[in-house]
C-alpha cells in the first residue's frame, strides 16, 4: 500500500490549504474531509481585526493587532506564525484560487470594512473581487441601487438601506428573478445566470431602476464557477459598476470555493477522500495509519506525517458530550473549561465571547499538538485552524487568516 | 398621561387572569386586563402543560387530587380546542419505593381518580421508550393542554363581551385613600406613556409578582418563590404523558407536546421572581434522574430548557384561614385596610378555572353582584389568537390550504411569512420590546432545532420589509430576541446542539458581526424571569 | 340423424364459428395500441423464415430436443390420421379406388401413425408435468388428455373390433349367407387362430377343417381383410383382455362412441383456447417472418395474432429477467405469460379493478429487455407488445404507483392520509423516516435543497414540486409524514443523492425519499386490493 | 481477467451498441466476460419495493458468486444498485435472512464474496494493459466526461471515486489521446430516472448538462452508463440535443484500433470525424 508523505485531516479552510502548500512543495498528500467545512465559509479572508475582544476593539492594521495580540495573549496561535509567514501564506492561496477563477483583493496592509447582508459593516483583510465595486460605493457613498429578489429569503435591501442611514444615496429595489417563482434559493440562482441569455433578461430589468445609480449591487448570486465573466458582463449590460452582497451561510462563496479546490487539488496531485471521516488513527515512530470511512467502504491509509485540521464542533474536529470535550481522531487532550457550566456565558452576544470557543488543543511552537505529559503528541503530527486553542475566530475576526497562517506554518514545519 | 375607568382593574395576564376577565364577562361585570410584558410570561407559560389526572397528588394532597380531577373533566368538555387528551401513565423503575407503588391504586379509588394497572410489557409496547426496567405501570386520565391557547381564547371572549386588555403596561403605583384604592398608576413599557387607572375593584393575579403588587397598596402577602426547570426534546417521546410513580419529585414527568416532549421539573429556591433561569446544573439534575425511566433521554437531542417560578403563599399571618384550598390562596385584603384589593394566586394550571371563580365570586359579592358563574358550563370559543402556538399545525395547515408564493420564513417549524404577516397584524401596537419576540410568542418562530439562528435574521428581514422597524432597530429586536433564546438555548450545548451553536455565532458573529451595533433591550433582561411560552 | 351425423354438424358448426370469432380478435385487440410506423425485413425473407419457423419448429428446437421431439412426433403421426383415417370418405377413398381400412397398408399405417402421435404425446405430457407444472393451468391439460383420448381410444376401438364375434357374425351374414354350418366352423375356427377373433363356442382343431377354413377365407374375406396382425398395436392390445371375458361386442360399441365422442369434442373445442395454437401460432410465426427481435412497425393485425399465439409453453416466464421481483410481490402479471392472458382480458374489458391494478403494475415492472421475446416459441412479438400496452394503460391514465400518486395533490394525499397511522411516534420506527436519530443531525442549514438539481431547474419549486427537500425533512422529523407523501418533490426526485452527499450532517435525505416512495407503492398496493 | 457480465436490462433492445462496444473492448484487451442469464438488477423496481429491488440484485450477485466471478457492469444504476442491495443486507439482519430464504429456494448461496465493479473500475484495475494496447490514439478529441449519479453517490456506499474530486473518468479518457475538459456539472444528473415520471423536469435536466458540456468546449459528452447515454444519446428523441454524446466504450474502442462497425457506431455519425 502507498505511503503519502502527509495526511491532511480536513477540508475547512485549513485543510484545504495545507494540502494546497504541501501539494505546491513537491509532497504527496491524502485528503480527507467532510462537508460542512468550506463549504459554510462566507468567502472573506479575515486575518485579525477585533483585539481586545472583551473591549470590542477593531484595528484598521491587522499587523499592528497582530503585534498588540502577540503581546497580550502569548498563548494565540498567532504567536506561532510570522507577520512573513501569514503574508506569504496568504499570498499562495489567493494565487490558486485566482488560477481557479476566485479573484481576491484586499488594501495592502489594511482591513477593509465590508457590507454583510444584515447591513451591518465587518473588517476583513481580503475580499472576493466580485465585492470590491460595494467596497468602493460604500467608501464613497456613492449613488447606489441594491436589489433584492421576491421570494429570497435572508437578504432585505431594504434593511441593508435602513441599517445603513449614514449612506443616504443608497437606494433599493425589489424585482422579480427572470425565468423562477416562489422560493429562491442562491445557488440555483447562481447556476441559472451561467445562461447569458438569463443575464439579460435580469438586466433589462434593474436597467430601468438603476437610471439614477452609479453602482448597482446585487446578492450574490453572479454566477458560480465563472464568477468574474458574469459579473462583467452584467456590468457592460447596465453600463455601471456592479458588486455582489454576501448571503447568509451557507451562500454560494461556500461551493465557488469548494468547485475551486475540487478542480485544483486533485490537478496537483492529491488525492482526496471527501466525505469518508477518520474511524481509525494508528501511529508508530515510522509514521501514521488511518481508516477512513466505515465498512465495506472504508479505506486504509498510511501516511509518515499528519496534518489535523478538522475543525471545531460543526466540522466535527471536537466531539462534546454533556460532560466533556474530545478531539475526534486521535482523543488529544483539549483545553477546555472545567465543567460544562463554564463553557457558555450568559448573554450570547457577551463581549468576551464564550470559553467553549477558546478550547482546543495546545501545540508547541511547530504546532505539534502537546499529549497530557506537556510534549509533542507525535513527531510528525501537526495542527491547524480552528481546532487550536486560545482563539476565537469568530468575536476576534481572524478566522480564514489564521486557518492558511497555521496550514501554512505546519506544513513549513513538517520534517522527513 | 391618560385615565381610564373600568369596573374591575385585573393585573396580570397569565392563565388566571385570562380566566378572571372570562368569569367576570360572562357575570356581565365589565373589567380591564393590564400585564406589564406578554400573555403567560409569567408561571402559567413556564410549566409542563400537563392537565393532571389528580394522581399525582394522591398520597400528598387529596383534596388538590380531587380539585384537579374535577377540573380536569370540565375543561374537556369546555375547552377542547386546548386539549390533547393524550392519557396518561405512572411509572417505576427498579428501586422506586415499593410500598408506595404498592398504595397506588387504593389511593386513586380513595379519590375517584380511575387508574388502571398494566403489566410492565405491555406497558413497553404502548410506549417503546419506556426503561426495560420497568417494574410497574398504570394508565390514568392524564392530557395535555396547550396554556397559551387557553390565556387567549379565555382573553378573547372577554373582549368580545366588551372588556379589555392591555399589553406591556405595569403597575407602577396605587393611590390608597380611605380603605379604598382610587387610582393605579401604570406605564406603558414600549413607550413610557403613564396611565392612570380608576376601578371599582382591584384584582392581583400577579403569579409570582402578586407579593410585589399588593405592596403598592401597602398590603402583605408573605410569597416564597419556587423555581421549576424544564427541557424539550425535539421529538416526541411517548405518546402519553409518562409520570414516575413515586413520591412528587423532581424530574418526575414527561409530558407530549405535539411533535415534542417536555420534561420536568426541578424545584429550587430563589430570591425574586425575576431574573431566573435555567442552568447547566439542573438541566443535567433532571435528565440524570429521568433516564432512569427513559433511557433515551441520555442520547436524544434537545431543543432547549426554560424554567418558571411557582408563587408558594407561606402560612403567614395574612388570611390563611380564608384560603379557599391549600392548592390555591385567594386573598381579601380588607385585613390589611383596603376595602376594594383582592389577591388571587399560586394553584396550578388545571385548576385555573376553578381560582378565576372563587376569585370572581367574591369579587362579585363586594361589588353587589348576583350573576352566578358559568364558565364551567359554557364552552370555551376557540379564537384565532392562540393557533399558531401548537407544534405542527403550521406545517399542516401550510401543506393542505396555502396561498400561491406564500413561503416559509422558519425553516424548523415551518413557520410561512402569511402566517407571521396574520400574526403582525393581530399584535398590532402593543409589540412590547420586540416585534420578533412578539411573533415567536404567538408561533412556533425561533421554538425549533435551530432557536432562531436562520428564522430570526429572515424574519428580521420580513419585518424591515414590511417597515415594521427601522435604522437599527430590527437589529437591536433581533439582538433581544436572540438573548431571549440564548437562555434556554444555552444549558443544553453539547452534541448537535452545541454544532448548531456554534453555527448560529459564525452566522451572528463571524458573518454579520452583529456584537458590534445596537445592544440587545436589557429591560427584557431584568424583569422577564421565562422564556417565551413553550408548551403546545 | 344419426350419432355420427349429429355430432359431426355440431362439432363443425362449432369449429368454423369459434374459429371465425377467434380470428374477429384478431383485428379487434390489436386495434388498441397506437401504430409505430416502421418498416421489417423485405417479405420474401420473411415468407421463408416464418415457413422455417413453422414447418421445422426453429423456435421450439431452441429450447432443447424434448418438446420439440413431441410437437413433431405428434404433428407428423396425427396429420396424416387426421386426413387418412378421419377424413377417409373424403380423401383416401377417392383417391385409393382399392381403399379399405381394414386392407394394408392403410391398417398399418393407422397404427403406425397412432403410436407415433401417441408418443410424441407422452413426451410433451411429461416435459409439462418435470419442467412447466406451477405454471400449468387446466386448458394445457384438457388439451393433453382430449387428444390422447383420440388416441387411446381408437386403439382399443379396434382392438375390440378384432376380437369381436357380433361382428364377425354381421360381416358372414352379409358376405357369405349361403354358408353351410360346417363352412362357417371352418371359418371361425381359421379367424379365431389367424385374426384373433374370440368365440364362446368350442371350435375343432382337424387339420382338414383348419384347410377348409383357410380356403373359404382366401375366397370369401382376404380381398377386405388383411390379417389383423398388421394392426400390431390394436393387435397386441387384445392381450389386455383376458379370454374369459365376453365383453368384445359391447366394448367394440363403448369405444366406437368414445372415440368419435372425442374427436368432435376435439373438432368442437379447436376455437377454445390452446386448442386452437396450431392455428393460431402457426400463422403467427409465419407474420413475423423467422425475426427474433422486436419490430417497431408491427402492425394491428400482427399485434392481434401474437396476443392470440401464446401457446403457454412457459418459456418467457422461465427466463423472465424480473422473475425475482415476482417472487418477492407475487403478482402473476409480472411474468410475461400470465401478463399476457391477463392482457387478453384487460382488451375485451374482462378484468375486475383490482386485476386490472395488477397489470398495471407487471406492465411497469417489466424492464423491456427483450429476453422473452427471443426466447418465445410461438414467436410473439411481446416487447412490442409491452411498450404498447404500457402505453395504451398510461393513456387510459394507468400510469402506475407514479401516476396514481400525481393523481391528487399533496393537499388531497396529507387530507386523505393523515387520518392514517403511519409509522411510529418517537425514536423506534420501521424506517429511516420514522426514526427520530434520522433527524437530530440536522442543523436546517437547507444544504440538500440548495444542491437539489431538480428544484434547481424547475421553474417555480414551491409550486411544481409542492415542498424542498429539507422542508420534507422537517415535516418527517415533526412526525407528518402524511404532509410528505403526495409532495411532488418525493415523486419528481431523480435519486442522484447530491442531497445526501452534501448534508453536513449525514442525514440520508435521498435514502428516505426512495423510502416515501417505497411507502406510497405499498398504500397504493393495499388501497386497489392487492396484497 | 475473467468477469462476469452484467449488461442490464436495457442495452439488449435499447442500446445494442454499448454491449457491442463493451464487449469488443473487453476481448480486445483479453478480458473475458461470461454471461450466465443474469436478472434485472433491482434498480428500476428500487421505486416501489426494498425486498424486490434488493432480492433482484443478491439473485444476480448470488450467480456470479457460484461462478466464483466478480461482476462486471457497464451500467452505473445497475452497479449502484448492487452495491446499495450489499449496503442494505449488511445494516439490516431481518432483511438479510427473508433474502437468504428466497435464494434458498432458489438454491443459491448468499453471495458474501463477490465483488462489483463498473466497466470503468476494471479499465482503471488493468490501466497498464489497457495503456499499453492503445494503437490509435485520437488527436485533438475534445471530450465532457458525464460521471452518472448511482455510481457516483453516495461514496460511502458505492466507493466508486471522490463524489466531489473524482478523477477515475478522466484519467481513462486522457489514455485514448482525447482531453477531458473540466466542466461545471459533470456530476450533475442527467435526468433518465424522471424518464415517464416527470418529462418536463428530465428533459430540462438533460438540455441544462448538454448546454453545460457544449458551453466547455467539448466535441462530444461521454458517457459510460446505458440509462445516460439513452438520455442524452439520438435514442432519447430529445428535441435540442446541442452535443452528440458518446459512448466511452466506443472511443476507447476506436483508440484502441477497433473498426467501428464492431463498436456499433453507425455510419456516418458526426462525431467520428473529431475522433480521427
Amino acid at each position: 500500500m502507498k505511503t503519502y508523505d502527509v495526511m491532511v485531516i480536513g477540508s475547512g479552510f485549513a485543510g484545504m490549504a495545507a494540502a494546497l502548500f504541501a501539494a505546491n512543495r513537491g509532497l504527496s498528500v491524502v485528503q480527507t474531509g467532510a462537508t460542512g467545512g468550506i463549504d459554510f465559509s462566507t468567502g472573506f479572508i479575515d486575518l485579525l481585526a477585533v483585539h481586545p475582544m472583551a473591549e470590542l476593539r477593531v484595528w484598521e492594521d491587522p499587523f499592528a493587532a497582530l503585534a498588540a495580540l502577540r503581546r497580550d495573549l502569548p498563548t494565540h496561535p498567532y504567536c506561532r506564525v510570522s507577520d512573513d509567514e501569514i503574508s506569504l501564506a496568504l499570498q499562495e492561496f489567493t494565487n490558486f484560487l485566482g488560477q481557479h477563477g476566485l479573484c481576491y483583493r484586499g488594501k495592502a496592509g489594511k482591513n477593509t470594512l465590508a457590507l454583510t447582508s444584515a447591513g451591518t459593516l465587518k473588517p476583513t483583510y481580503l475580499l472576493p473581487c466580485t465585492l470590491w465595486n460595494g467596497i468602493e460605493a460604500l467608501e464613497t457613498k456613492a449613488k447606489t441601487l441594491i436589489v433584492d429578489f421576491h421570494g429570497l429569503k435572508g437578504l432585505s435591501a431594504r434593511q441593508i438601506a435602513e441599517v445603513r442611514a449614514d449612506w443616504p444615496d443608497l437606494k433599493t429595489a425589489r424585482i422579480t428573478f427572470p425565468g423562477m417563482g416562489g422560493e429562491l434559493y442562491p445557488e440555483h440562482m447562481a447556476w441559472s445566470l451561467a445562461d447569458p441569455a438569463r443575464r439579460t433578461e435580469l438586466a433589462k430589468i434593474v436597467a430601468p431602476l438603476a437610471i439614477e445609480a452609479q453602482y448597482v449591487g446585487f446578492p450574490a448570486i453572479l454566477g458560480m464557477t465563472d464568477t468574474s465573466a458574469v459579473l462583467r458582463h452584467m456590468e457592460e449590460l447596465l453600463g455601471r459598476p456592479v458588486f455582489e452582497i454576501p448571503t447568509l451561510p451557507p451562500s454560494i462563496a461556500g461551493p465557488r470555493l469548494r468547485a475551486a479546490f475540487d478542480r485544483g487539488l486533485p490537478d496537483l496531485g492529491v488525492r482526496t477522500c471527501t466525505q469518508k471521516l477518520v474511524t481509525r488513527a494508528g501511529f508508530s515512530e515510522a509514521g501514521f495509519h488511518f481508516t477512513a470511512g466505515s465498512g465495506s467502504t472504508s479505506v486504509e491509509l498510511s501516511a509518515q506525517s499528519a496534518i489535523l485540521a478538522s475543525g471545531r464542533f460543526f466540522g466535527k474536529g471536537l466531539k462534546a458530550d454533556r460532560h466533556r470535550i474530545h478531539e475526534a481522531v486521535f482523543d488529544l487532550p483539549v483545553t477546555q473549561p472545567k465543567n460544562r457550566s463554564g463553557w457558555h456565558r450568559t448573554a450570547f452576544f457577551d463581549p468576551q465571547g464564550h470559553e467553549v470557543n477558546q478550547a482546543g488543543l495546545e501545540t508547541d511552537v511547530a504546532l505539534r499538538p502537546l499529549s497530557a505529559d506537556g510534549n509533542p503528541f507525535h513527531p510528525r503530527l501537526h495542527a491547524a485552524g480552528a481546532i487550536l486553542a486560545h482563539q476565537d475566530w469568530m468575536r476576534m475576526k481572524c478566522g480564514a487568516g489564521l486557518a492558511i497562517a497555521t496550514a501554512y506554518k505546519a506544513v513549513a514545519s513538517l520534517q522527513f | 398621561m391618560s385615565t381610564v375607568t373600568t369596573r374591575v382593574l385585573i393585573i396580570g395576564a397569565g392563565v388566571t387572569g385570562a380566566g378572571l376577565l372570562r368569569d367576570l364577562a360572562l357575570r356581565g361585570v365589565q373589567a380591564l386586563l393590564i400585564e406589564q410584558r406578554d400573555v403567560n410570561s409569567g408561571a402559567s407559560g413556564g410549566n409542563h402543560g400537563l392537565l393532571h389526572s389528580g394522581a399525582r397528588y394522591v398520597a400528598s394532597d387529596r383534596e388538590a387530587a380531587v380539585e384537579c380531577r374535577e377540573e380536569g373533566e370540565i375543561l374537556r368538555r369546555v375547552a377542547p380546542q386546548c386539549i390533547e387528551d393524550t392519557g396518561g401513565l405512572f411509572v417505576a423503575v427498579r428501586g422506586d419505593d415499593e410500598r408506595y407503588v404498592a398504595d397506588f391504586p387504593s389511593l386513586c379509588a380513595a379519590s375517584g381518580i380511575p387508574c388502571r394497572g398494566l403489566d410492565p410489557g405491555t406497558a413497553r409496547i404502548v410506549e417503546p421508550a419506556l426503561s426495560e426496567n420497568l417494574v410497574a405501570a398504570f394508565a390514568v386520565q392524564d392530557g395535555a393542554v396547550d396554556p397559551f391557547m387557553l390565556s387567549l381564547d379565555n382573553i378573547s371572549q372577554g373582549l368580545s363581551l366588551g372588556c379589555s386588555m392591555r399589553r406591556n403596561l405595569a403597575a407602577v403605583s396605587m393611590e390608597v385613600t380611605g380603605r379604598r384604592i382610587t387610582r393605579v398608576r401604570c406605564r406603558d413599557i414600549t413607550t413610557g406613556e403613564e396611565v392612570l387607572i380608576e376601578a371599582e375593584l382591584v384584582i392581583n393575579a400577579s403569579g409570582a409578582w402578586a407579593g410585589l403588587i399588593a405592596a403598592l397598596a401597602g398590603a402583605h402577602i408573605n410569597i416564597l418563590f419556587s423555581m421549576g426547570s424544564l427541557i424539550i426534546t425535539q421529538d416526541r417521546i411517548a405518546t402519553q404523558v409518562i409520570n414516575r410513580l413515586r413520591p412528587p419529585s423532581d424530574a418526575d414527568i414527561l409530558v407530549p407536546g405535539g411533535t415534542v416532549s417536555i420534561l420536568g421539573t426541578t424545584s429550587i429556591r430563589v430570591p425574586s421572581p425575576d431574573g431566573c433561569r435555567p442552568s447547566v446544573a439542573e438541566t443535567d439534575r433532571i435528565i440524570d434522574d429521568a433516564r432512569l425511566m427513559l433511557p433515551i433521554l441520555e442520547r436524544t437531542r434537545y431543543i432547549r430548557a426554560y424554567a418558571g417560578v411557582r408563587p408558594l403563599v407561606s402560612l403567614g399571618p395574612a388570611g390563611d384561614d380564608r384560603a379557599v384550598s391549600r392548592g390555591f390562596s385567594l386573598i381579601d385584603h380588607a385585613a390589611d385596610g383596603v376595602e376594594n384589593f383582592l389577591t388571587i394566586t399560586g394553584g396550578k394550571l388545571t385548576t385555573y378555572r376553578l381560582m378565576a371563580e372563587k376569585a370572581a365570586d367574591l369579587a362579585c359579592a363586594k361589588l353587589g353582584v348576583s350573576a352566578p358563574c358559568r364558565t364551567h358550563t359554557e364552552t370555551l370559543p376557540p379564537s384565532t389568537l392562540g393557533k399558531w402556538t401548537e407544534p405542527g399545525r403550521g406545517p399542516r395547515s401550510w401543506v393542505e390550504s396555502r396561498t400561491e408564493d406564500d413561503i416559509v420564513l422558519c425553516e424548523c417549524e415551518m413557520v410561512s411569512r402569511g402566517v407571521i404577516d396574520s400574526i403582525i397584524d393581530e399584535a398590532g401596537a402593543m409589540r412590547g420590546r420586540s416585534m420578533i419576540k412578539a411573533v415567536g410568542m404567538r408561533s412556533r418562530v425561533g421554538k425549533g432545532p435551530c432557536q432562531g439562528g436562520f428564522c430570526g435574521p429572515r424574519v428580521t428581514c420580513h419585518l424591515y420589509d414590511r417597515k415594521m422597524v427601522s435604522g437599527m432597530q430590527g437589529l437591536a429586536e433581533l439582538k433581544t430576541f436572540t438573548e431571549r433564546r440564548w437562555r434556554g438555548f444555552s444549558p443544553i450545548l453539547w452534541g448537535v446542539p452545541l454544532m448548531q451553536a456554534d453555527l448560529q455565532e459564525a452566522l451572528y458573529c463571524g458573518a454579520m458581526d452583529l456584537e458590534f451595533g445596537p445592544p440587545p433591550s436589557t429591560l427584557d433582561e431584568e424583569s422577564e424571569c421565562l422564556p417565551a411560552k413553550e408548551q403546545p | 340423424m344419426d350419432f355420427f351425423s349429429i355430432g359431426l354438424t355440431l362439432a363443425c358448426v362449432s369449429a368454423a364459428g369459434g374459429a371465425l370469432w377467434r380470428a374477429r380478435t384478431w383485428f379487434l385487440r390489436g386495434k388498441t395500441f397506437a401504430q409505430s410506423g416502421g418498416k421489417g425485413p423485405g417479405m420474401a425473407r420473411r415468407f421463408v423464415g416464418g415457413l422455417a419457423d413453422l414447418v421445422l419448429l426453429r423456435r421450439t428446437l431452441r429450447h432443447g430436443p424434448a418438446r420439440w421431439t413431441g410437437h413433431m412426433l405428434l404433428v407428423l403421426g396425427f396429420l396424416p390420421l387426421l386426413f387418412l383415417h378421419a377424413m377417409d370418405e373424403i380423401i383416401t377413398r377417392p383417391l385409393f379406388s382399392a381403399y379399405e381400412p381394414t386392407l394394408d397398408p392403410w391398417q398399418f399405417l393407422r397404427n403406425l401413425f397412432g403410436l407415433i402421435s401417441l408418443t410424441g404425446l407422452v413426451i410433451l405430457a411429461l416435459h409439462r408435468i418435470t419442467r412447466l407444472k406451477t405454471a400449468s393451468i387446466p386448458q394445457d391439460w384438457a388439451l393433453l388428455a382430449v387428444v390422447g383420448g383420440v388416441l387411446v381410444s381408437g386403439f382399443f376401438l379396434e382392438s375390440f373390433k378384432i376380437m369381436s364375434p357380433g361382428d364377425f357374425t354381421r360381416m358372414t351374414d352379409d358376405y357369405f349367407p349361403e354358408a353351410e354350418s360346417e363352412e362357417l366352423l371352418a371359418l371361425k375356427t381359421y379367424w379365431a387362430r389367424e385374426n384373433g377373433v374370440r368365440f364362446t363356442i368350442f371350435l375343432p382343431t382337424a387339420p382338414e377343417i383348419t384347410e377348409l377354413g383357410a380356403e373359404l377365407h382366401e375366397d370369401r374375406c382376404a380381398g377386405c381383410h388383411a390379417p389383423t396382425a398388421t394392426a400390431f398395436v390394436s393387435r397386441s392390445m387384445t392381450a389386455l383382455v383376458p379370454s374369459s371375458f365376453n365383453i368384445a361386442d359391447q366394448g367394440g360399441t363403448i369405444f366406437w362412441y368414445l372415440h368419435l365422442g372425442l374427436a368432435f369434442t376435439a373438432l368442437g373445442l379447436l376455437p377454445w383456447g390452446k386448442f386452437f395454437h396450431p392455428i393460431s401460432t402457426g400463422a403467427n410465426l409465419l407474420v413475423r417472418g423467422g425475426s427474433r427481435a422486436s419490430r417497431p412497425g408491427t402492425s394491428s393485425l400482427a399485434r392481434g395474432l401474437g396476443l392470440d399465439a401464446c401457446t403457454r409453453c412457459g418459456q418467457c416466464s422461465l427466463h423472465c429477467s424480473v422473475s425475482p421481483i415476482h417472487k418477492v410481490l407475487g403478482n402473476p402479471d409480472i411474468l410475461p405469460m400470465d401478463k399476457l392472458a391477463d392482457l387478453r382480458l384487460h382488451l375485451d374489458d374482462r378484468l375486475s379493478p383490482a386485476q386490472t391494478a395488477s397489470l398495471v403494475e407487471g406492465s411497469h415492472i417489466c424492464t423491456e429487455c427483450l429476453r422473452c421475446t427471443q426466447v418465445c416459441s410461438a414467436g410473439i412479438d411481446l416487447q412490442d407488445l409491452w411498450t404498447a400496452s404500457k402505453k395504451a394503460l398510461a393513456e387510459e391514465g394507468r400510469a402506475g404507483v407514479d401516476g396514481e400518486m400525481r393523481k391528487s395533490t399533496a393537499a388531497e394525499w396529507a387530507r386523505e392520509l393523515s387520518s392514517r397511522k403511519l409509522g411510529r411516534i418517537g425514536s423506534t420506527g420501521a424506517g429511516l423516516a420514522d426514526r427520530a436519530e434520522s433527524f437530530w443531525g440536522c442543523v436546517q442549514c437547507t444544504t440538500c435543497t440548495g444542491v437539489c438539481p431538480v428544484v434547481a431547474v424547475s421553474e417555480d419549486p414551491s409550486r411544481d414540486l409542492d415542498l424542498a427537500p429539507q422542508q420534507i425533512m422537517n415535516l418527517l422529523r415533526m412526525g407528518l409524514k402524511a404532509q410528505t407523501l403526495g409532495a411532488r418533490m418525493v415523486w419528481s426526485c431523480t435519486t442522484c443523492y447530491k442531497c445526501q452527499e452534501n448534508c453536513p450532517q449525514g442525514v440520508p435525505v435521498a435514502d428516505i425519499l426512495y423510502e416515501l416512495r417505497q411507502m406510497g407503492a405499498d398504500i397504493l398496493r393495499k388501497k386497489e386490493g392487492r396484497a | 481477467m475473467k468477469y462476469a457480465y452484467f449488461p442490464g436490462c436495457k442495452i439488449a433492445h435499447y442500446l445494442p451498441a454499448h454491449g457491442k462496444s463493451v464487449e469488443a473492448v473487453c476481448a480486445h484487451l483479453g478480458l473475458e466476460l461470461i454471461k450466465p442469464e443474469f436478472s434485472c438488477c433491482g434498480y428500476p423496481v428500487r421505486q416501489e419495493s426494498r425486498d424486490a429491488s434488493v432480492y433482484s440484485a443478491l439473485r444476480s450477485l448470488a450467480l456470479s458468486a457460484r461462478l466464483g466471478l466478480d461482476l462486471m457492469t457497464p451500467c452505473k444504476c445497475c452497479f449502484g444498485n448492487f452495491r446499495h442491495a450489499l449496503h442494505q443486507v449488511g445494516q439490516d439482519e431481518k432483511l438479510k435472512f427473508r433474502m437468504k430464504n428466497f435464494l434458498t429456494d432458489e438454491g443459491l448461496d448468499f453471495p458474501e464474496t463477490t465483488s462489483v465493479r463498473h466497466f470503468l473500475q476494471v479499465l482503471d484495475d488493468n490501466y497498464g494493459l489497457v495503456k499499453d494496447a492503445v494503437r490509435r490514439p485520437h488527436k485533438g478529441l475534445k471530450v465532457a466526461c458525464h460521471y452518472g449519479c448511482h455510481a457516483l453517490r453516495p461514496e460511502n456506499i458505492t466507493h466508486f471515486d471522490d463524489p466531489f474530486a473524482p478523477t477515475i473518468f478522466e484519467r481513462l479518457v486522457a489514455l485514448t489521446g482525447a482531453i477531458a475538459l473540466p466542466w461545471d456539472l459533470r456530476l450533475e444528473c442527467c435526468g433518465y430516472p424522471l424518464r415517464g415520471r416527470d418529462e418536463t423536469i428530465s428533459g430540462l435536466l438533460a438540455a441544462r448538462k448538454m448546454a453545460g458540456a457544449k458551453a466547455s468546449g467539448a466535441d462530444v459528452l461521454t458517457t459510460a452508463c446505458t440509462y445516460c447515454q439513452l438520455q442524452f444519446g439520438a435514442e432519447s428523441g430529445h428535441p435540442d440535443r446541442s452535443i452528440p454524446a458518446v459512448l466511452f466504450s466506443q472511443i476507447l474502442g476506436l483508440s484502441l484500433g477497433l473498426e467501428p462497425e464492431n463498436l456499433g457506431i453507425e455510419p456516418g455519425e458526426a462525431w467520428v470525424r473529431f475522433a480521427v
